[in-house]
């Protein structure tokens, strides 16, 4: 019983950590943007702007809500639950902390032997929701916007996954707990033996979220807003705050598969003095890094074209990620033999 | 436990497989196939495959199933009308869904003496059937000949698509 | 009007500043002078090509509305007039002849302008010169759009700027407020105008 | 064009659309990339452009109709409206066809005055042409970079003649006014900044892969076609014809400066991308040659308050930031105009958007758009 109690306290904190997380991701979007573009971003509601996202989540709640007369009602109102509801079942098997971290109950909700593949499936669940919102719109620009979106996201799921394969292959194991514990073991992070892998999955994780410069699905200057067109109220927020979830999960996936989740850097140096600092303010700052690394991009870059991004995909990045996983497999077997 | 947890993703597999078959809608098939498949990874899990549980929901949901739907979403129907049909098919099909559900019924009378299950349960016991190291072994083990063979049949069909998508495109 | 009461004002104070000079008595137009083109076009066409005139360092053709295509053929490939600059129509509609279309020609080669004006009657059509200069395109769908005139074989000759089930035609002199297409407004705007007193219903 | 004119009427959701064969896309008038209201309808074969058709005349106002019915110094203030990213332009070609039609001599002093607030307007369209441009392309801190700069302009245009955007610059004669003080300080503060600015933008576009993959090879036309279609300014000469009207005829006192007409080669998206950001730079040249150089004297020469120009009739342009900027006036001697025609740059220059736009992406559609540099205030008049 105390198992099931701990799992459920877990849950709430977890699942009340990240919706804040992913709101005030997007005030840090708007921050950080704004001070790369010479302006101030939100600084109206409450001290500079902190408000701002729960005055958008209000304002979004309290908009109406339009379902357009020539939609499929029923998919129209299912496709950004399902979007929404994947997006954040991923958070059950990430690890924030260690096996001994969040005082002694584990870090994380569920330490599942093949937590990395159920990671990845239910992420690849998602596009469901958003190929069937453009559908159920039934309007031009969103069916675009999701036609594009389901290209775009199958075509890097296969680079991405094969990207991880290495790290999974330096661990012997797909569990999130164990790879963690196999860079701690191996004293380097797996960022340093994989940097191809690492690139390449970083690359594929913004074309997976939907991000500048891979932005294509919703880009508005084509596509007006692309699969969410039509949506508004509480129903477009639910899609927003997916892509922004699912921001967050790409990054904790980098963070514990490449910089070693919630491990701090440099034990030996570090470790006497800043031990007393929880595993999850190490998780924590390794996935700032990483969505501050996006907003980064998304000042910077320009967007691609689609059939430039599609090349990318498969001309560039899967060789890529297959030439990585033969030379990692051949080198490990012969460190075996 | 596990009992409920079976007949509850038992009942949820064949509500959804039979909303697969009635909606109109090809869209709504193919979600209702969504849920049926994620009752089969459910059932999957209560038999400690989780690796197979994680593939059904990543290549039948993640790729076939959206593969469909990009489909079924490029061509825009305005509904399928149901008109009645005068080819008889629905006599075909009743007389061999019938025939299929005596098999079943059979089977699951009878079945315990074709299949002779205590054999495979070691497998089962040790660290489930469906782990990674299993699937491997068997994979790449006893089954390597008609792995390799299906492997060379989809590459075959992948030539066989793009070779096809090519020549209608010269012809245009 | 207003400028008429300060001219009044400024003449009563006494302060009128020195009277213009009669512009009435000015003429522009001066006759061409050594200008090869001219010479050379008005030998070869000499049954279209009426006159020529000069005003302020421009050159201007007058044409008659009859197998302009040779003749626009000619200044383009020969005289390298390469760009069709701008195309519009004038409407007089005191004249017997009431349009003038005017051509506006450019040549790269010579750094040189050229305007040509072809008077027509209401209801003429003239012959489409988009397949010369494809640039003639909108512009002659405009011309088409806002006085009526018909372009004979252009490949697509809508209404442009104005609706494409507009009925009037509103740079032509006599069109104003009062006689614009009312039904047009009532259907599209829900508008009803009464004409002479302005209301709207 | 008859499945075009047709879309007005059926309702999309009741055809039956099949997106493997051909979709019609209407892009406009209300879309984020259209600069304006241009409706674009798109004929798609998945995402190719397989045929094209604008929609023009959303902001149709009238303004050769109603100059009609107003004196010459009243109709003026109507041009600023017509590209209202530049007004002073449009005010300079309007004011300068009038001066031409009544004969009137500018002093020199108005003249190197209105040379240096066109260049500014020349810098300032060019910049929000940038902004906008790389705002369609993805490139969102470009566009609040630039408007960082155009905000010095217009505080310029501000201080001059009291109006930012629709500023009525000029008189007939001349100047309002004359120049208030700290306006060469003001002009130089900014031309100091100018050439920092300009490559922090190069940093961030110019060799950037993304953008190369954008705009290379996209949206190309050959001289002869850009000649043949009408084309003038930057995307002319991004097609690699060295025309500029400040140098083939020269208006005001360009003849005095001296500056170099930047051209491109492949007439493609990145070369009229390249033009522009040196003609900002010439441009500025310019700007500080007549700045240094304003002689002394009156700002306006002695026009009748009541204008009546001889009969006659009048075409004069200018190298306006988006090309040939004309007006053609006929005076019947009164006190108003016979005839006023605009021939506006964007109107030619979008007829050039189908011609670009065929076999290019839904992607590219947007990105030559931006490369035309049009304004739908000049296009619809």
């Amino acid at each position: 019983m105390e198992f099931l109690l701990v799992v459920v306290v877990k849950i709430v904190i977890i699942l009340a950590f990240i919706s804040l997380g992913v709101a005030y991701l997007t005030y840090l979007e708007r921050k950080v943007i704004g001070h790369m573009q010479v302006r101030l971003g939100p600084m109206r509601v409450g001290w500079h702007g902190l408000l701002q996202p729960i005055a958008d989540g209000l304002k979004l709640v309290i908009k109406e809500d339009i379902i357009p007369t020539q939609s499929d009602k029923l998919m129209f109102i299912l496709a950004p639950v399902i979007c929404f509801l994947h997006a954040f079942l991923v958070y059950t098997f990430i690890p924030f902390d260690g096996p001994k971290g969040f005082w002694g109950y584990g870090g994380y909700i569920s330490d599942v032997n093949v937590g990395l593949l159920f990671i990845v499936a239910i992420a690849s669940v998602g596009v469901v929701g958003i190929i069937l919102g453009g559908w159920a719109s039934n309007s031009k620009y969103p069916l675009l916007g999701s036609l594009r979106s389901v290209a775009q996201l199958v075509s890097y799921e296969v680079a991405m996954g094969l990207a991880i394969m290495g790290p999974i292959l330096l661990a012997g194991s797909l569990s999130m707990v164990d790879i963690v514990k196999a860079q701690e073991k191996m004293g380097v992070w797996f960022f340093v033996p994989q940097i191809v892998a690492f690139i390449i999955y970083f690359i594929c994780g913004v074309a997976e979220t939907n991000r500048a410069p891979f932005d294509l699905p919703e880009a508005e200057s084509e596509l007006v807003g692309g699969y969410h067109t039509e949506y508004s109220g509480f129903r477009f927020a639910l899609y927003f705050l997916a892509e922004y979830a699912n921001m967050i999960t790409v990054s904790a996936i980098a963070a514990t598969v490449f910089l070693g989740g919630w491990l701090m850097p440099f034990p030996s140096i570090l470790g006497p003095y800043l031990s007393f600092i929880p595993g999850f303010v190490w998780f924590a700052l390794k996935v700032f890094f990483f969505l501050f690394v996006y907003l980064w991009i998304r000042a910077t870059f320009p967007r691609y074209r689609f059939d430039q991004l599609m090349a990318i995909g498969w001309k560039i990045l899967l060789p890529l990620a297959i030439a990585n996983l033969l030379v990692t497999s051949f080198i490990i077997l012969y460190l075996k033999m | 436990m596990a009992e409920i947890i079976f007949w509850s993703l038992s009942v949820i597999a064949v509500i959804f497989a039979f909303m697969v078959i009635l909606s109109k809608s090809p869209v709504r098939s193919a979600i209702s196939l969504i849920g049926v498949l994620l009752a089969f990874a459910g059932l999957y899990l209560i038999l400690d495959s989780e690796f197979i549980a994680g593939i059904q929901i990543l290549i039948y949901i993640g790729g076939i199933t959206v593969l469909y739907m990009f489909v079924i979403s490029m061509m825009r129907f305005k509904k399928i009308n149901i008109e009645t049909q005068f080819t008889k098919q629905w006599l075909v099909a009743i007389v061999s869904a019938l025939a299929f559900l005596a098999e079943v019924v059979y089977f699951a009378l009878k079945g315990k003496e074709f299949f002779k299950v205590g054999n495979h349960s070691k497998l089962v016991t040790a660290n489930g059937l469906g782990t990674i190291e299993n699937v491997g072994k068997v994979l790449y083990g006893k089954y390597v000949l008609p792995f390799e063979i299906a492997t060379v049949l989809l590459l075959a069909a992948i030539i066989g698509t793009v070779l096809l998508a090519k020549r209608e495109k010269e012809k245009m | 009007m207003a400028e008429e009461k300060n001219k009044n004002d400024s003449l009563e104070k006494g302060k009128a500043p020195r009277k213009p000079p009669k512009k009435e008595e000015v003429n522009l137009y001066e006759e061409i002078k050594d200008f090869d083109t001219f010479t050379k076009v008005k030998e070869k066409f000499a049954d279209i090509v009426l006159d020529g005139k000069r005003i302020r360092e421009q050159h201007i053709f007058y044409i008659k509305n009859e197998n302009i295509l040779d003749f626009f053929k000619y200044l383009r490939d020969e005289e390298k007039y390469d760009m069709l600059a701008d195309l519009t129509a004038i409407d007089y509609p005191d004249r017997e002849k009431r349009f003038a279309i005017l051509y506006n020609i450019y040549s790269f080669k010579k750094l040189e302008r050229l305007l040509v004006r072809m008077d027509i009657a209401d209801g003429e059509e003239v012959e489409t010169v988009s397949e010369i200069w494809p640039s003639a395109n909108w512009p002659e769908r405009e011309v088409y759009d806002m006085f009526g005139i018909k372009f004979k074989n252009h490949p697509d000759l809508r209404r442009i700027l104005l609706p494409e089930d507009w009925k009037t035609h509103p740079l032509r002199k006599d069109f104003d407020v009062k006689n614009r297409d009312q039904d047009w407004m009532e259907r599209h705007l829900g508008i009803r105008e009464d004409v002479n007193s302005g209301e709207v219903k | 064009m008859d499945e075009v004119k047709n879309i007005n009427k059926t309702n999309f959701a009741e055809e039956f659309v099949d997106a493997t064969e051909e979709l019609v896309l209407n892009m406009g008038p209300q879309h984020p990339s259209t600069h304006g209201v241009l409706r674009v309808i798109l004929k798609l074969h998945h995402e190719k452009v397989v045929d094209l058709d604008c929609d023009i005349g959303y902001l149709h106002r009238g303004v050769e109709k109603i100059s009609e019915t107003l004196s010459y110094k009243l109709a003026a203030p109507y041009m600023d409206r017509l590209d209202y990213i530049s007004a002073v332009s449009n005010n300079l070609a309007y004011i300068e066809t009038i001066e031409k039609l009544a004969g009137v001599e500018v002093p020199k002093k108005a003249q190197y005055i209105r040379v240096i607030l066109t260049e500014l307007a020349r810098i300032s369209s060019h910049l929000l042409w940038l902004a906008t441009h790389a705002l369609d392309i993805g490139a969102m801190t470009v566009f609040l970079y630039c408007f960082r700069e155009r905000e010095e302009i217009l505080n310029i245009f501000e201080m001059v003649t009291g109006a930012r955007l629709t500023t009525n610059a000029f008189r007939i004669g001349g100047l309002p006014q004359d120049v208030p003080e700290g306006f060469e300080k003001a002009v130089k503060d900014f031309c100091e900044i100018l050439p920092g600015r300009i490559s922090e933008y190069e940093a961030l576009l110019t060799k950037n892969r993304i953008w190369l993959a954008r705009t290379k090879n996209v949206g190309v036309i050959s001289p002869e076609d850009a000649i043949a279609i009408g084309l003038t300014g930057p995307s002319l000469r991004g097609s690699g014809v060295k025309w500029d009207l400040r140098k083939a005829h020269p208006y005001e006192s360009y003849n005095e400066f001296e500056f170099d007409i930047p051209t491109g080669e492949n007439g493609d998206t990145y070369d009229r991308y390249l033009v522009r950001l040196e003609e900002m730079r010439q441009a500025r040249r310019i700007i500080l040659q007549a700045i240094d150089g304003i002689p002394e004297g009156d700002f306006t020469a002695k026009v009748p308050k009541v204008l009546k120009p001889p009969k006659g009739e009048v075409y004069h342009s200018i190298e306006a930031p988006k090309g040939e900027l004309g007006f053609y006036v006929i005076s019947d001697g009164s006190t108003k105009p016979y005839r006023v025609k605009i021939k506006g740059p964007s109107f030619y220059n979008l007829q050039a958007l189908k011609k670009m736009c065929l076999g290019h992406y839904v992607a590219d559609v947007v990105a030559i758009i931006g490369t035309l540099d049009i304004v739908l205030g000049e296009i619809d008049r």
